[in-house]
């Protein structure tokens, strides 16, 4: 029998607004020492699933409307609020999306960490530390006697996220759910947490229940795969089965989103439009005399007409890098020659005027537009302030921006949060395409999208550079997307430039140790696909 | 933390100098001054009177002779007590409004948190509505307003609680204690409310939830630490507050606290006792500014780390 | 770590609070306390300034003043007239101009020592020293050359008329006869003080010096100081030292700064205190339908009155001023607003002051009121330029301002409106006369007409409304003080009011009424004119309770 | 490829404008809708009280003095035998131009003051941070009570005083607020769009900050109503006969044991007008979160 069977799980959502059905009948089933994958977009229902049985879902507005999750044979759904308590932490335990906001930052991990134990069984606190501190050696935590008493803010995400997987088997859990767990971490961070769950997984024979947005991810590692869309479950099977040959059209989509492909290396005419000398950003946080080098002597030239991508881990400083070139950030030293201008050097009405010739989307859509603006006005803001078009014009020029980047042109009176994160993602690619600049900063335009739109905005950003003749900085920590689109590659470590050159060079011959982990940290799936 | 602590003492110097110059000269610009009396005084006394209290020197010279006896601790004496020093009258008022700020706000958090923590927990619903709603009426309702209720209900009809005195009869501290103490609950209650939705949806409650904790203990040992955060960083300002907005309360009571002085003193002309009650008063807004910032920042181990501390 | 040690305190705080405030109960009343120990608990209004006779002015302040000294001739309770003090006995020379008075050899310092004649030179020198500030000097002005001494026109003391012949002989001379100088005798600047205590904390002239603290004062009253805590409470105590100590029969009295009224009023029906300073109006109607009430109320020597500018139009019209004054009907003002706790008052002289009756030139009459303001130039109010009446910030002033407004609204068609400011600011304005109409109270100092009618000479401290007229001022300063018999000096008195109240520079509104709340288990307290109490004849009975009604 | 404004406002999928969206949101708000109706009430009757009023507003009959409600007095008369229904409605007047016009002021100044500091930084914030704290530790009710005196009362100059202690808090919130928006993405994005700081100010950072504004707002006008009636109580607020709840309020508590209704009723039209405020904020505030709205 299956450690855990669901069957028919219903959950919908009542508010103000009506009842929104977030699961509407899916089944699936872990079995013993095996790893289930629930892969799906944002919306798709898959977390909501695993929430609901655990009584998770703070009811109201949440609420269950049918099914059956049978746990061990025993029904969860049945139970009451306080048998569920017996269950969760002990027998089922769950890791979480992103380790920053999962671990309280009020509390010592040591005490978090011997919380589960201290509540559950009967042990002392003695007994319960000493378990603890072994299970974080077990996960890989350094001296994890001294980091007992350590707070969650003075570890990495990583680290945290380790805390989080030892507090979750602390209890000797026969399921464990993890949520997206390796989605808020760095590539390198991703691969070695993946091999932790995995190696966890077959020393202890415990059953795994993995959500995620990314096929690749999981590839690797789930016996079964259950694909979601909409609250409802399109297919499942072994991932195997799955890759060589999708039955639905959905999971197919899925699977031809993954980047794949390199760019041919066509136009690389060395003539610079931007030139940086020596530049150099550094922070100066309160309380501290150490400044924080986020950019550290890096000089490079951006080739007219070419996308350079720029890649390296969370903390690299290659988004300062970015916004310096910009002057979003303040630069400390050096220059950024932008045709033939120090830009660093500019006040007032001319760096207004490079303002317009240089622009830049952002990573976030959800936070980089105005949510308090319509389309309309976001778009209007920035041809009415460059004089690109004047009142009249003004709606000619927003519906063309919208045909562009291909947004329908009835949503021009909505709001941003009436948009998906695609269609924002547009919407902050007309804003930047609004002066007609002639270079544009792309600071992981697609990270925060959903797979399959990853893909189709990579397609626009592609098919406008083109249209528009830019030139494109396009900033990313995901090797498989720099790959797609870059022209050159520079790879950033700890705020200096380590390798730098032609797409393929960087690919197939890397120079650095650094670009080597990075390459091979690249989920097999991609490779498989 | 001692660096941290030392630089806002040190910023906090010309903050108050301000405010004392600015209320020197302030006082000294009203209409009437500390000898006027509604029988006319002769002139001749009223010459006399000023020289006794240096008022017949230039305005200058005297604001630096009051600075200079500032520097040295003396706040002057009294216009309207003679052979009281401001000194005087402020440390034997002072003992008693500090208890009666202490016990109000007491009262206030143990009121306010309970009623913004149950409301926290259940929000939009009966739960949650009435604490709020009470909170609102406390926030609504002037003292001058509550203290009679409360003394007509439990001094009076019931005859429960002695309606004056500071000390002297037993259970004499509870009624204005509560009077005062009833807006601050409410704002604690509001504050606290706000600051334990804002940490019940944070990820690390789900958590909690999932390690199969009981949700007494998901709310007491891990929602409660950071949802007061901004309950104890409102606590300095409420308590140099409560300290500064005992004048109702005290009048009425016959409490012999520090209030009473306060307002009289502009009344009164009695240009020293103003002056000693700004600058006292201004001080322990000001400390209680930093201590109520410093244990906030304290009680977050992220801003701990950088007030140099260390844990 | 964190979560205990962050709520021990506020626990610990919890049961220290829960300690300190329980302990329920209301225990026993100060008043069924007080009666067995002796000790009265008297409301006294607000704070003393100080317990210096030479520095303070104030009520509160002469109640525990003199409770604490004796001057050398006090007021009977009963009869305001003079009787025995410090001084046994007295005698007038030269027509009324030298008195010497004849001190009890038994009077005592607190400390033992005897008070002698040349406590009282030093102490009058005190209060009429320029440097010491006392604004109550001018009491002594009778005096030959005291005047003169505190303006720095005689600078040797030896010239003011006050000599001690012996240790118990004390001789005044005054400038002219004055009937009331007796009576001035128990006015606390005419108090002698301990002349060495006060020279061991500082200079004669010292304001500010420690020696009225508790431990350091000696005083010669019937009581002395056993405790004061700012704020909250001033304790006396019998003194053993007093002369006539056989008399007194309270152990101690407690005075309780009682600002507010409302709370006053409560603490006296919650027996807490056995006599309060005032009553609140509102309360009064319920307490004077009780049966045995304890509520008190008798005819103070002082007038409420308007102060009018005569310099400003429209009111330098003398019609106009009649108008206002003839269109109030104060009968109503003081059955409705004032709850019967006033008597009407048509001119500035007290009733019976000493025997004395006011004339009375007009009457509530809006008829002629209306004509007078139509010859004025404002028939029905048309043309009327406005007017302001200016009060300080007081429940009662605020009163009787709304209702006059409206009279005046309705009698005479003429707007006017309110300005009430702060205290200081009012007195500035007043001392300034700054304004049209303001509201003014005067209480006597001594019993006598003089008292009301000096105020309006030409350029008096307290005239405030420009009104000047020489025959009046040579009636009250030169022919009044040389009339030869009381009805003489009456006859004179009643002449120079008449002629003010023609001119109407003020409009009288009431005479004032004392009133208080006095516990039935009080004896010895009677009403006067002046509201004066003598706590050495106070005696307190047990058994007796307020009635029920009150509790 | 041209298309008329005309066009595209026809093709315009039924959009929602931030207000438009807000006002439906708050329709179905009961509470809110309720709060606004109440308010709106007091608001129209306070404007057409000269008309409305069952008696005219000085009129006095010393002789009857306080009465209880009666039929000719609804809710009775006070001790000058004035109708007190009359009083309220004149009372409420002064209350809510009070609340309302040193409320503005205050949120004038706050809104600004904040938002500059915030946006700024650096020394700026540090200049105006410490001008804040001087007028911070200034024991604020002494402070009033010296303008007043200093400067006499005018009710112009009562709206500005209270409002110029009321502000602080708001320009607190106000600061801090703009603080986190400017590290958001979109400012950020307005910036490198070359927009001058006070439009990014106006149009991107003040906007996202109504929220705690409205809140704090709905706060601060029960405090301006109160501080107004101490204030007068104190003698340094409006000229009798002119009235206001505060006033009513505080005379009636003096009296509450002989005449209860000189407290009930003032203190019920303010109670409930407070209480409205409060709702309608809270509801405007969710109404206005167009974010939180969507989940």
């Amino acid at each position: 029998m299956a450690l855990l069977e669901v069957d028919n799980l219903a959950v919908s959502f009542v508010t103000r607004n009506g009842t929104h059905q977030a699961v509407k009948g899916v089944s699936f089933s872990v079995e013993e020492q095996q790893i289930t994958a629930i892969i799906g977009e944002s919306g798709s229902g898959k977390s909501v699933s695993c929430y609901a049985m655990l009584g998770l879902i703070p009811s109201p507005p949440g609420r269950i409307d049918g099914g059956t999750a049978l746990f061990d044979g025993q029904e969860l759904l049945a139970l009451s609020e306080k048998e569920l308590r017996e269950i969760r932490g002990r027998d089922i335990a769950m890791i979480f999306q992103d380790p920053m906001t999962c671990l309280n930052p009020f509390m010592t991990i040591g005490e978090q960490l011997i919380e589960p134990l201290m509540v559950h069984k009967a042990v002392s606190r003695v007994q319960a530390k000493t378990r603890a501190i072994e299970l974080l050696e077990e996960v890989g935590i350094r001296s994890p006697a001294s980091t007992f008493n350590s707070y969650p803010h003075e570890f990495s995400g990583g680290m945290r996220q380790r805390v989080m997987i030892a507090m979750a088997l602390i209890n000797e859990p026969r399921l464990l759910i993890a949520d997206e767990p390796t989605t808020a971490l760095d590539v390198t961070i991703q691969a070695q947490i993946l091999e932790l769950i995995a190696e966890l997984q077959r020393k202890r024979n415990i059953g795994v229940l993995f959500i995620s947005h990314d096929l690749a991810v999981v590839a690797d590692i789930a016996d079964q795969i259950v694909v979601m869309e909409q609250g409802e479950m399109v297919e499942r099977g072994h991932p195997q089965q799955l890759f060589s040959n999708p039955q639905h059209p959905y999971t197919r989509k899925l699977l031809n989103a993954i980047p794949s492909g390199q760019r041919e290396a066509e136009r690389v005419s060395p003539n610079a439009l931007i030139t940086v000398k020596g530049l150099r950003t550094w922070f100066h946080p309160q309380g501290s005399d150490e400044p924080v080098k986020a950019v550290d002597d890096v000089s490079l030239d951006i080739y007219r007409g070419e996308v350079l991508g720029l890649v390296g881990e969370s903390g690299s400083g290659k988004s300062t890098l970015g916004r310096s070139l910009l002057r979003l950030a303040p630069v400390t030293e050096g220059s950024v020659h932008f045709d033939g201008t120090d830009v660093t050097a500019l006040e007032g009405n001319p760096l207004k005027d490079f303002r317009r010739r240089m622009q830049m989307i952002f990573q976030d859509p959800f936070a980089s537009l105005n949510p308090r603006m319509t389309v309309y006005d976001t778009l209007a803001e920035p041809l009415l302030l460059h004089g690109i078009c004047d009142r009249k014009g003004l709606d000619g020029a927003i519906a063309k921006l919208m045909d562009d980047v291909g947004l329908a042109r009835h949503f021009i009176r909505k709001y941003p949060h009436e948009f998906s994160g695609g269609q924002r993602q547009r919407i902050a690619i007309g804003r930047a395409l609004a002066t007609k600049p002639e270079f544009i900063v792309a600071d992981e335009p697609v990270s925060a999208l959903d797979v399959t739109i990853q893909a189709q905005i990579l397609d626009l950003l592609e098919a406008l550079g083109g249209e528009y003749g830019l030139t494109m900085l396009f900033v990313s920590h995901d090797m498989a997307v720099i790959r797609r689109i870059a022209d050159r590659v520079l790879v950033m470590y700890r705020g200096k430039l380590i390798e730098s050159g032609t797409t393929a060079a960087v690919f197939e011959n890397p120079q650095a140790d650094y670009t080597r982990s990075l390459l091979a940290s690249i989920p097999s799936g991609h490779v498989a696909a | 933390m001692l660096r941290f602590i030392l630089i806002r003492l040190l910023q906090a110097l010309p903050v108050i100098l301000v405010v004392i110059t600015a209320t020197f000269f302030l006082v000294r610009s009203a209409p009437g001054g500390p000898f006027d009396q509604e029988k006319v005084v002769i002139p001749e006394v009223k010459r006399a009177l000023e020289a006794q209290y240096r008022l017949d020197l230039p305005l200058h010279e005297q604001y630096f002779a009051y600075l200079g006896d500032l520097a040295q601790g003396d706040l002057g004496p009294s216009f309207k007590y003679p052979g009281r020093s401001v000194n005087e009258i402020l440390f034997s008022g002072l003992p008693v409004t500090a208890e009666l700020g202490l016990y109000a706000l007491l009262i206030a958090l143990s009121i306010g948190v309970l009623a913004g923590v149950l409301a926290s927990l259940r929000p939009n619903t009966v739960q949650d509505y009435i604490p709020m709603s009470l909170a609102m009426i406390g926030i609504c309702m002037p003292s001058f307003l509550l203290e009679p209720l409360l003394v007509l209900v439990f001094g009076i009809w019931l005859d429960w609680l002695p309606i004056t005195g500071w000390g002297d009869i037993p259970g004499d501290k509870i009624l204005p204690s509560i009077t005062l103490g009833a807006a601050y609950a409410a704002y604690i209650a509001r504050l606290s409310r706000a600051g334990m939705l804002e940490i019940l949806s944070q990820d690390y409650i789900r958590t909690a939830r999932a390690k199969g904790l009981s949700e007494f203990r998901v709310v007491t040992k891990h929602a409660l630490r950071g949802g007061l955060i901004p309950v104890v960083a409102f606590l300095g300002p409420a308590f140099a507050g409560l300290l500064a907005g005992s004048f109702v309360v005290e009048t009425i009571f016959q409490i012999p606290g520090l209030g009473r002085f306060y307002v009289q003193a502009a009344f009164n002309r009695d240009y020293t006792m103003i002056l000693g009650t700004t600058v006292f008063l201004s001080t322990l807004i000001v400390f209680f500014n930093i201590v109520s910032d410093v244990v906030a920042a304290w009680l977050n181990p992220r801003l701990r780390g950088q007030l140099g501390g260390g844990r | 770590m964190l979560s205990p040690a962050t709520f021990r305190p506020v626990l610990a705080g919890l049961c220290l609070l829960l300690l300190n405030l329980t302990a329920c109960g209301s225990g026993e009343s100060n008043v069924v306390s007080g009666n067995r120990d002796g000790i009265l608990h008297y409301g006294n209004g607000s704070e003393p300034q100080g317990l210096d006779p030479h520095v303070v002015t104030g009520v509160p302040e002469n109640h525990i003043i003199r409770a604490l000294f004796e001057g050398l001739a006090v007021k009977n309770p009963k009869t305001l007239e003079p009787e025995p003090g410090v001084a046994e006995r007295w005698e007038f020379s030269d027509e009324g101009r030298i008195i010497t008075f004849y001190l009890n050899p038994g009077a005592r310092w607190s400390n033992g020592e005897q008070v002698t004649a040349s406590d009282y030179v030093w102490s009058w020198h005190r209060a009429l020293h320029p440097e010491t500030g006392n604004e109550y000097a001018y009491m002594l002005f009778p005096v030959v050359n005291a005047e003169a001494y505190l303006k720095g026109q005689v600078t040797d003391f030896d010239e003011v008329g006050v000599k001690a012949l012996d240790d118990t002989t004390l001789q005044v001379t005054l400038n002219a006869p004055t009937p009331y100088f007796i009576q001035l005798m128990d006015h606390y600047s005419t108090f002698a003080v301990h002349p060495e205590t006060l020279l061991k904390f500082g200079k004669m002239t010292d304001r500010y010096t420690p020696w009225t603290r508790v431990g350091n004062i000696v005083s010669n009253g019937a009581f002395k100081l056993k405790e004061w805590s700012l704020n909250r409470r001033i304790i006396v105590e019998k003194s053993d030292q007093y002369w006539d100590r056989d008399r007194v029969s309270l152990n101690g009295v407690v005075f309780y700064p009682t600002e507010n009224v409302v709370s006053e009023e409560r603490m006296f029906r919650a027996e807490q205190l056995h006599y309060t300073q005032v009553v609140p109006l509102d309360k009064i109607p319920v307490y004077r339908e009780l049966p045995d009430t304890p509520y008190i109320q008798a005819p103070y020597l002082g007038t409420y009155y308007y102060l009018i500018n005569t310099k400003r139009p429209p009111v330098d019209d003398v019609r106009v001023r009649k108008a206002l004054s003839m269109s109030l009907d104060r009968d109503k003002l003081v059955r409705t607003v004032l709850q019967h706790t006033a008597v009407p008052a048509y001119s500035i002289t007290p009733p019976n002051t000493l025997g004395y009756y006011p004339p009375k030139r007009f009457d509530f009459d809006p008829d002629q009121a209306r004509q007078l303001l139509a010859e004025a130039g404002y028939p029905n109010g048309e043309g009327w330029p406005g007017l302001e009446i200016l009060y300080n910030t007081q429940e009662a002033h605020r009163k009787i301002a709304v209702a006059i407004q409206q009279m005046w609204k309705s009698e005479l068609n003429i707007d006017v409106t309110l300005s009430n400011q702060e205290w200081k600011v009012y007195l500035d304005a007043v001392t300034q006369i700054d304004f049209q109409v303001a509201r003014r109270g005067w209480i006597g100092d001594y019993v006598d007409a003089n008292n009301f009618l000096d105020l309006f000479i030409t350029d008096g401290g307290n005239n405030n409304t420009h009104y000047s007229d020489p025959i009046y001022d040579d009636l009250i300063l030169y022919r009044a003080p040389k009339a030869a018999t009381r009805e003489e000096r009456y006859r004179l008195f009643t002449e120079a009011e008449s002629m003010l109240m023609d001119e109407m520079p003020i409009i009288p509104i009431y005479t004032y009424t004392w009133k208080h709340l006095i516990h039935p288990s009080v004896e010895g307290m009677y009403p006067n004119l002046m509201d004066s109490l003598n706590l050495k004849y106070v005696r307190l009975v047990s058994d007796r309770h307020l009635p029920e009604a009150l509790r | 490829m041209t298309t008329s404004a005309a066009d595209l406002l026809a093709n315009a999928e039924q959009g929602s404008s931030l207000w438009q969206d807000a006002w439906l949101r708050l329709r179905k708000n009961k509470l809110a809708v309720f709060g606004g109706a109440v308010l709106l009430f007091m608001i129209v009757i306070a404007l057409l009280t000269p008309w409305i009023a069952p008696y005219s507003y000085e009129t006095q009959n010393l002789d009857l003095g306080a009465t209880p409600p009666s039929a000719a007095h609804w809710l009775g008369t006070d001790i000058f035998g004035r109708d007190v229904l009359t009083q309220i409605m004149y009372g409420g007047r002064i209350s809510l131009a009070v609340g309302f016009v040193a409320t503005a002021v205050a949120l004038l100044i706050g809104v600004t003051w904040g938002a500059i500091a915030g946006y700024v930084g650096g020394r700026v914030d540090a200049i105006m941070m410490r001008l804040m704290d001087i007028l911070y530790a200034l024991p604020f009710m002494i402070f009033i009570v010296l303008l007043m005196v200093v400067f006499g009362r005018n009710i112009l100059l009562l709206f500005l005083a209270i409002g110029a202690v009321e502000w602080l808090t708001m320009a607190r919130i106000m600061r801090s607020q703009v603080q986190s928006l400017r590290q958001q993405e979109f400012v950020e994005a307005a910036v490198s769009l070359g927009l001058s700081p006070a439009t990014i100010i106006r149009r991107h950072v003040v906007p996202n900050a109504l929220g705690p504004i409205i809140v704090y707002t709905t706060l601060t006008i029960p405090s301006v109503m109160l501080l107004e009636a101490f204030l007068s109580f104190l003698g340094l607020g409006i000229q009798p006969p002119a009235t206001s709840w505060g006033l009513l309020i505080s005379y009636g508590a003096e009296t509450m044991e002989e005449y209860p209704w000189l407290l009930i009723f003032p203190g019920s039209a303010l109670t409930l007008t407070l209480f409205s405020l409060n709702f309608l904020g809270d509801g405007l505030r969710d109404a206005l979160d167009v974010r939180g709205s969507k989940d």
